[in-house]
């Protein structure tokens, strides 16, 4: 399995900042099934469905609302029955 | 795989998909456990380092389709006989580590047999046994660990225990049997449950790498298609009325402590 | 004549529903009618469908390898159904997921916004019966009317309260392909069923 | 293909009062018409629905009703019921079917009517969920061990399918035989419009049935006959009503054959591809005909070879790699060229194959007919 | 049946056989166990008058021929398959009072899957479970429930753990399921234990009367020829070997109070 | 019969060395010495003291033996240790047989490599435990669910049987096939002298096996493919391999077929007792030979064909109820006319029967020959 | 099942005293296989196994060897495997 | 040419182990000889039998209607059995047990109290070997001293303790049958063996 880079985690509009700021996670869109159960389960309320995207298998894909809401705690990771995420711990003296 | 990382100030990866996942989509319908209890398979067996000599046995249910998402040698079973076939590879291939992967139709109902005689014999495998309450795959029928009230397919009125009978605490069954080494269930309501059925999972491992007898974890898990629910409100029947009357813990341990995790 | 409807998609979009329903409009039509699902809550993910066949004699073939009317809901679909169609057939496609386009001259494809029309109409999970009002509208292969009795009987009988609900996502889909509005069509047909009745004429098509 | 949106004129209402009913549930109730007293079963697609209509419709009829634990479950429980003289029905698919082998064959034994419907798929093994015919050899022979035959009776169409589960409790009761019922995928899934007529054969005096030895000499059901000799003696009173079967009765029905030089020999779903078949062919000028087997065993041989001084070849086809295909020959016994077509593992065969078929027939029985 | 007595004196009858058991030698080896439960089940049996309305299965093994002991009526099950059968019987006869009877290989073995669900749905059916550590009928092979060093056709040097896992505690494993309302276990080796066994036998039936759910009475048993022990040999085997590893009494009472016995 | 108390003129030292074994432990010491790596099994008569054989001789060998809680649990283990490419040998008797049939399909559909031996009793149900060859169509078609057909070697001889045994496990590694190894009671329980002489097949590369995926992509065994077009595909590769062994593998025998003028067909036991008939007939002036198939799966056809354009009629004896006839009828098409004698639930049939069989049959076709 | 009376138990030599004197258990010796466990069981030491004969399914089958020294405790009848015997409360005022 | 006997009686009398050292005596003569049990202690009671026949051709039909000897040791037996045997057959009956004679004048019975002098011998349960002792002795079907050495093989291979019991019991039925000791007879077979030898001529029956 490959793991998309972080920096190619999202072509939506926050793909710009990303770029160039830390992003704690890595999310292989292709495989979200909208399923949701990330989004109730991120404490952060970092995560959302993109309503506006449907991916090749159908869904509205996950999305991070805000990189910097992230804690990098893996919960999403842990619950996702998709593999859709990879975690990042923050870097020391990031720009963050 | 290569985790690709940035040059600049390569963070370090504090969690990645298994490489023994394939990278493919799943054929499950969004949301359901099996996803979660697969990446915990990949996991546990990467990080014991088992993948290259693991012989897995999928069954027939949802996760017949497990050998297209686990990177590793599959035999298919017929319906609910899985242990057998496992202790046909257990009885001729003394380095490889086995494994099973069951539904609860599949190990509890018509595989009740195989799997209470490979307990009985303590046989060195490690069975995975994914309890969703329901028959997945062939469209939601009741299960023999169908709740009590739970309108299924085949219960259109909810179970009743006066004609269904109440729903099989298999583990605590299979407990009683001494060939059993190690007996646990786990769940995928959240992710410190998830956690710890994984803790479970590779002491269940373990187990078989210490030839200790038979190891089983069983994994309440969620069929979202098959309850009628969104995904979220399974995982939170899941929690409220599923857990309770399968209480997650270790069930049974009777590895000698000095070997115990 | 038999003619034939694939309807396909995403699980989901109520395409076994559709399916049923036309195959109940056309039974009420006094014709042969055959509906198959691609069955199997076995087969998890990919594309579903159902075929639904409408013929003057009892049906023979139950497999369909050339539709005359496809309605494909998805990507997926439009590209393994929308193809296969009967030369001069017609393919209703879900404008609002589906980008491309059937590259036959021989084939008329409608392309609306359903999975729209079907929000509008209340709930996305319509659009299956968006497309039937388009299917009633432009291939004549049963009357609105009997789509509208069929819904009333499927829908109405166990869940009055969503009726409501079909009956304009199929009414949407009937007028989105510029057909009249299903109260008028329901009048006018009521109006020759009376004539029919006055001439005591045995009602229904010829055997 | 022209779009007519609004056609007033072809006056809506039906003559006819049918429903629309998926096969799966019109056995089902066409069983619960038919008097059937108890049903068990086992999820398995493409039967599942049969299972679900019993299970909310047995409970409201006050009958019973049982999920088992496994086909081994179910039909042991069938055996169980229909001991006791119950009208029972137990269904199943393929992989199904073969977990019933050794009680099938103590019920043929043991003489326990008994109702089996199978909705067959797509084989070897676990294979696909499609529709199928490949169970033809283990529902005519050789399912259980041992020596017997059972009647089997293969529907091609829903209404149909529902007259013969009332014809099957009639013979299983009438002979003292598990009968079973041959479907497939197709005609489990398929929803067709069926008239609502149903048809409860009469209940026969079981002067055999368990019902507790209450004033009377104990009852034994059972298979086992320790003495060779019992046993062959048993095995021959099994073959005459084996032989009273075959004289009473062989079903099958004819299409088109009044004029046919050619007949498809065909039953279940692969007859309805049959039929479409030969209107096309009929369009291109061959005579073929139709000869569709509805009793797979008793199989109507006499009947066919009979049809063989009129024909001048047969295309036997299948849903299946060539089992029926035995039974022909077997009744022809070299009569007359037989041509196969068959499509496995959940193909269904298209008409167009069919005539293609047809068309290497013609050639090999000398060309067009005159 | 008439007992004849003697005009003068008339004594009384203290036992008799009972009427349900037919008046024929059985096939059974001298000094078996089958016999003793033939009769106490005759008796229990005749005792409640349960004789006209019982149906009753048998299983396969040397029992199979029960029906040709018991004046019942009889359905012979597939080996293994006797819980099914009479649940099939149960549904349909709802005034019938429903047996049966089978052995360690039958029941432990090839037809455990069938026990563990009659006895998880809770049928109201009266198991009588013969448990004599081999399978007699076929050669006195090892069974489930052999004891382990113990050596058999099948397991020359003794059973051995190791490969063919500990005994199974049957009768105990089914207690775990709460469909099991009475569970017990008797022995044949003293006329004491015989009258206890009776006694367990009469509550198991009494606990399908009162409909409280599925109820079994393991009999410990001896096989003097698969044993190749003389008959009295195997009784004393059976008291100082058997019965400590299996402990006889009363393994589950799920009844209310009132009802018990 | 004149009692000769003693006769040391007849000398008492035999020139060949052989040793007096039962058929059931002649199988299991055959199998062993073939390279047997693992056996499974449960208890069932007529063939429990093949499993006991194993019982105490795997262990010693340190190959793996399991005393299975059931037929379906043992054909399961065999399916899991085959499927890692070991050699594996599985046995039963027909109600056994009968609870294999899922599994038998599924190993079918999966290629799976396997040896399973029947030897059969007298059915249907639990039947009697006597000889029986009611299994022949359950073994040669239909047995589990699907399209598939395995080879059947079916020997006559407690020495034929052991050399069947090495050459079933190259069968079956050479096609990637189960094999059925038919025998029945009298071969199980009887014994004969035969010569310790055995084969180890040379064990074959299984670029298929499972043995974990170190260091190559992972492997499936598997029979599911869940696209009706993907299976019918499979199915198509099934009946090449099919093919493949019609044309390879078909074994027979004749025995005085030189100047025969009738024959008869028979297999396993039944062909003993035809042989002793044959004797009888000749001494009667009757030209009779036998043809006994040794594979009943391919059957040999074309040479039972051949043979008809020698003989004047066949007599089909078995012991079932006219189930080899089938194929013997397959074979003929009506080529020349067939007799049939059987007897079943574990009789054998007597000599004098067959000769009375054959005198009807002779009458059959014109009298005794010129 | 009939249960022969008891003053025809035995054809033995002890017959003639059978007749008048109280026998306490009769014995179907047609259906006693010889097992002995009834010999092992009676507390009383008033059974044996009849050496010199043999029944018609072929055993020694067991014999009383003092009525007087039996207590009618049915013990052989409860351990009994073939329902040989049965038992007889001694008569009040019996001639015992 | 082809003889068959049938050992008859209860199980426990080693009727299956004297047929066996029987059909060994015979291999051991370069016969062929075929041993078929009744089996199945799924059949518990009754009476049991084992049958061997002796051939000089590969053994054919397996199932004896009409053995040449029948030995019974028990009533049942000899009322199932003792007729069956050929015009001229031999029927060895044990006398300590049955009381009925072979009521045929083409039959040859040898009546003698074969599980006394099985009893005298050492063990009642040898009352089959002694039978064994008087068929070797009085039919011819195999030499005395190739059932002796069987007896070595089988029984002196695993039970040496055995053995003297075993060939007591067997010299007792030949000597009860007229026969002369087995001593006698051994020596005199290894004298003609010895001759045999000398003269260089293959050993054993013609083909
Ligand atoms: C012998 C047999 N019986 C029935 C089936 C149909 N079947 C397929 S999967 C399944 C049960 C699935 O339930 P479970 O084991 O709980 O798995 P899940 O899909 O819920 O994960 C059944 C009954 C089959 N394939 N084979
Ligand atoms: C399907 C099947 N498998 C195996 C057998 C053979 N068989 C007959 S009885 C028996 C087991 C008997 O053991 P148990 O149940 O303990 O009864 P017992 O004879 O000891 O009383 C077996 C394996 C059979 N008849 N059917
Ligand atoms: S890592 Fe934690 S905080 Fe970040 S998105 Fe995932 S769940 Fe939310
Ligand atoms: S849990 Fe996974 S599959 Fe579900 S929405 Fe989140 S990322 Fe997508
Ligand atoms: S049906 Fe249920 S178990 Fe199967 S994939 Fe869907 S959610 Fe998962
Ligand atoms: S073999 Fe054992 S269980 Fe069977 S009858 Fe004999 S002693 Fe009883
Ligand atoms: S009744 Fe008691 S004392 Fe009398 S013989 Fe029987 S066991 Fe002995
Ligand atoms: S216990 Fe019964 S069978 Fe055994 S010796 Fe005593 S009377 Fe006879
Ligand atoms: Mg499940
Ligand atoms: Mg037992």
């Amino acid at each position: 399995m490959s793991v998309a880079p972080p920096v190619a985690a999202s072509a939506t509009a926050s793909h710009r900042r990303a770029v160039r700021s830390f992003i704690p996670i890595s999310i292989a869109a292709a495989r979200c099934k909208g399923c949701g159960l990330c989004v109730a389960a991120c404490t952060k309320g970092a995560l959302e469905l993109d309503e506006g995207r449907v991916n090749a298998l159908g869904y509205h894909p996950v999305r991070l609302t805000d990189p910097s809401a992230c804690s990098s705690c893996a919960i999403c990771a842990r619950v996702c029955p998709d593999a859709v995420f990879t975690v990042y711990a923050p870097p020391k003296g990031g720009d963050r | 795989m290569t985790v690709e990382t940035r040059v600049d100030d390569q963070p370090r990866v504090l969690y990645a998909p298994p490489e023994l996942l394939a990278d493919r989509s799943t054929t499950y319908c969004p949301g359901c456990g099996h996803g979660v209890v697969h990446r915990l398979v990949a996991e546990v067996l990467g990080e014991l380092g088992l993948g290259p000599r693991t012989i897995a046995v999928a069954p027939v249910g949802c996760s017949v389709f497990a050998y297209d998402f686990l990177e590793l040698d599959f035999v298919e079973a017929p319906h609910g006989r899985a242990p057998a076939v496992a202790t046909g590879i257990r009885r001729v291939m003394p380095d490889a580590f086995v494994l099973t992967y069951q539904g609860d139709g599949d190990l509890a109902a018509i595989g009740t047999g195989e799997i209470v005689h490979a307990a009985a014999r303590g046989e060195a495998i490690t069975a995975v046994f994914v309890n969703n309450g329901i028959y997945g795959m062939t469209g939601g029928q009741m299960a023999p660990t169908t709740l009590v009230g739970q309108r299924t397919t085949s219960c259109p009125n909810g179970r009743d225990p006066a004609f269904a009978g109440a729903p099989i605490p298999m583990t605590e069954m299979l407990a009683v049997l001494p060939g059993v080494a190690y007996a646990a269930r786990g769940s995928v309501v959240d992710a410190s449950s998830i956690g710890r059925t994984k803790q479970y999972l590779k002491k269940a491992c373990q187990v078989q790498l210490d030839r200790a007898g038979f190891a089983i974890v069983e994994v309440l898990s969620n069929c979202p298609i098959g309850w009628g629910m969104t995904p979220v409100e399974s995982i939170e029947h899941l929690r409220d009325a599923v857990a309770p009357v399968y209480p997650p813990g270790v069930i049974v341990d009777r590895t000698a402590p000095a070997r115990g995790g | 004549m038999e003619r034939s409807v694939i309807f396909s998609g995403f699980g989901g979009q109520g395409l076994l529903f559709a399916g049923q329903v036309l195959a109940q409009a056309a039974m009420a039509e006094d014709r042969e009618v055959l509906w198959i699902p691609s069955y199997g809550p076995e087969m998890r993910g990919g594309t579903a469908y159902c075929t639904v066949i409408v013929s003057e004699e009892p049906v023979g073939s139950p497999i369909v390898e050339r539709p005359d009317v496809a309605v494909v809901l998805n990507p997926p679909s439009h590209a393994k159904f929308a193809h296969t169609v009967v030369p001069n057939g017609v393919v209703v496609t879900n404008a609002s997921l589906v980008d491309s386009r059937v590259e036959r001259e021989d084939v008329s494809e409608i392309a609306l916004p359903l999975s729209e029309l079907a929000s509008a109409a209340g709930d996305p999970r319509l659009v299956s019966v968006v497309a039937l009002g388009v299917v009633a509208a432009r291939t004549g292969i049963v009357l609105a009317g009997s789509v509208h009795r069929a819904l009333v009987d499927i829908v109405g009988r166990k869940r009055p309260q969503v009726l409501d609900m079909d009956v304009a996502a199929f009414d949407a889909g009937i007028r989105a392909a510029g057909g009249r509005p299903i109260a008028e069509i329901l009048r006018d047909e009521a109006r020759a069923l009376d004539a029919t009745l006055r001439e005591t004429v045995p009602v229904g098509r010829e055997p | 293909m022209t779009a007519v949106a609004e056609r007033p004129a072809d006056a809506p209402f039906a003559r006819r009062t049918r429903v629309l009913r998926k096969g799966n549930e019109a056995i089902a109730e066409a069983a619960i018409r038919a008097g059937c007293d108890a049903y068990f079963g086992y999820p398995i697609t493409p039967q599942a629905e049969l299972l679900e209509w019993m299970a909310r419709r047995m409970p409201q009829e006050g009958r019973a009703f049982v999920q088992a634990e496994s086909e081994l479950g179910a039909i042991n429980m069938g055996l169980g019921a229909a001991a006791c003289g119950k009208r029972v029905l137990v269904s199943s698919s393929s992989p199904g079917m073969s977990l019933m082998a050794e009680a099938m064959s103590y019920m043929a034994g043991s003489e326990v009517p008994i109702v089996v419907v199978n909705v067959m798929r797509g084989g070897p093994g676990l294979g696909s969920i499609g529709p199928g015919q490949g169970d033809y050899w283990q529902a005519t022979r050789g399912h259980g061990h041992g020596d017997y035959r059972l009647p089997v009776l293969a529907p091609s169409s829903i209404g149909e399918a529902m007259d013969l589960v009332a014809a099957s409790f009639e013979i299983a009761e009438r002979y003292r035989t598990p009968v079973i019922l041959l479907a497939d995928g197709i005609l489990g899934q398929a929803m067709e419009p069926v008239e609502e007529t149903y048809r409860t054969p009469p209940r026969l005096a079981a002067d055999w049935a368990l019902t507790g030895a209450d004033g009377r000499p104990p009852r034994v059901v059972k298979s086992l006959h320790l003495k060779p000799e019992a046993l062959e003696q048993h095995n021959r009173h099994l073959r005459a009503k084996e032989a009273a079967i075959r004289d009473a009765e062989v079903r099958w029905a004819g299409e088109r054959l009044d004029d046919a030089d050619l007949a498809i020999v065909a039953y279940g779903t692969a007859a309805r591809v049959a039929r479409t078949a030969i209107a096309r062919a009929r369009e291109s000028g061959m005579r073929v005909g139709l000869f569709r087997p509805i009793t797979l065993w008793p199989f109507p041989d006499a009947e066919l070879r009979h049809l063989a001084t009129q024909v001048r070849g047969f295309l036997v086809l299948e849903m299946s790699a060539g089992q029926m295909l035995d039974d022909v020959r077997l009744a022809l016994e070299g009569a007359r060229p037989i041509a196969f077509h068959g499509r496995t593992g959940g193909m269904v065969p298209m008409p167009g194959e069919v005539v293609a078929a047809l068309h290497r027939l013609e050639n090999r029985t000398g060309g067009p007919a005159r």
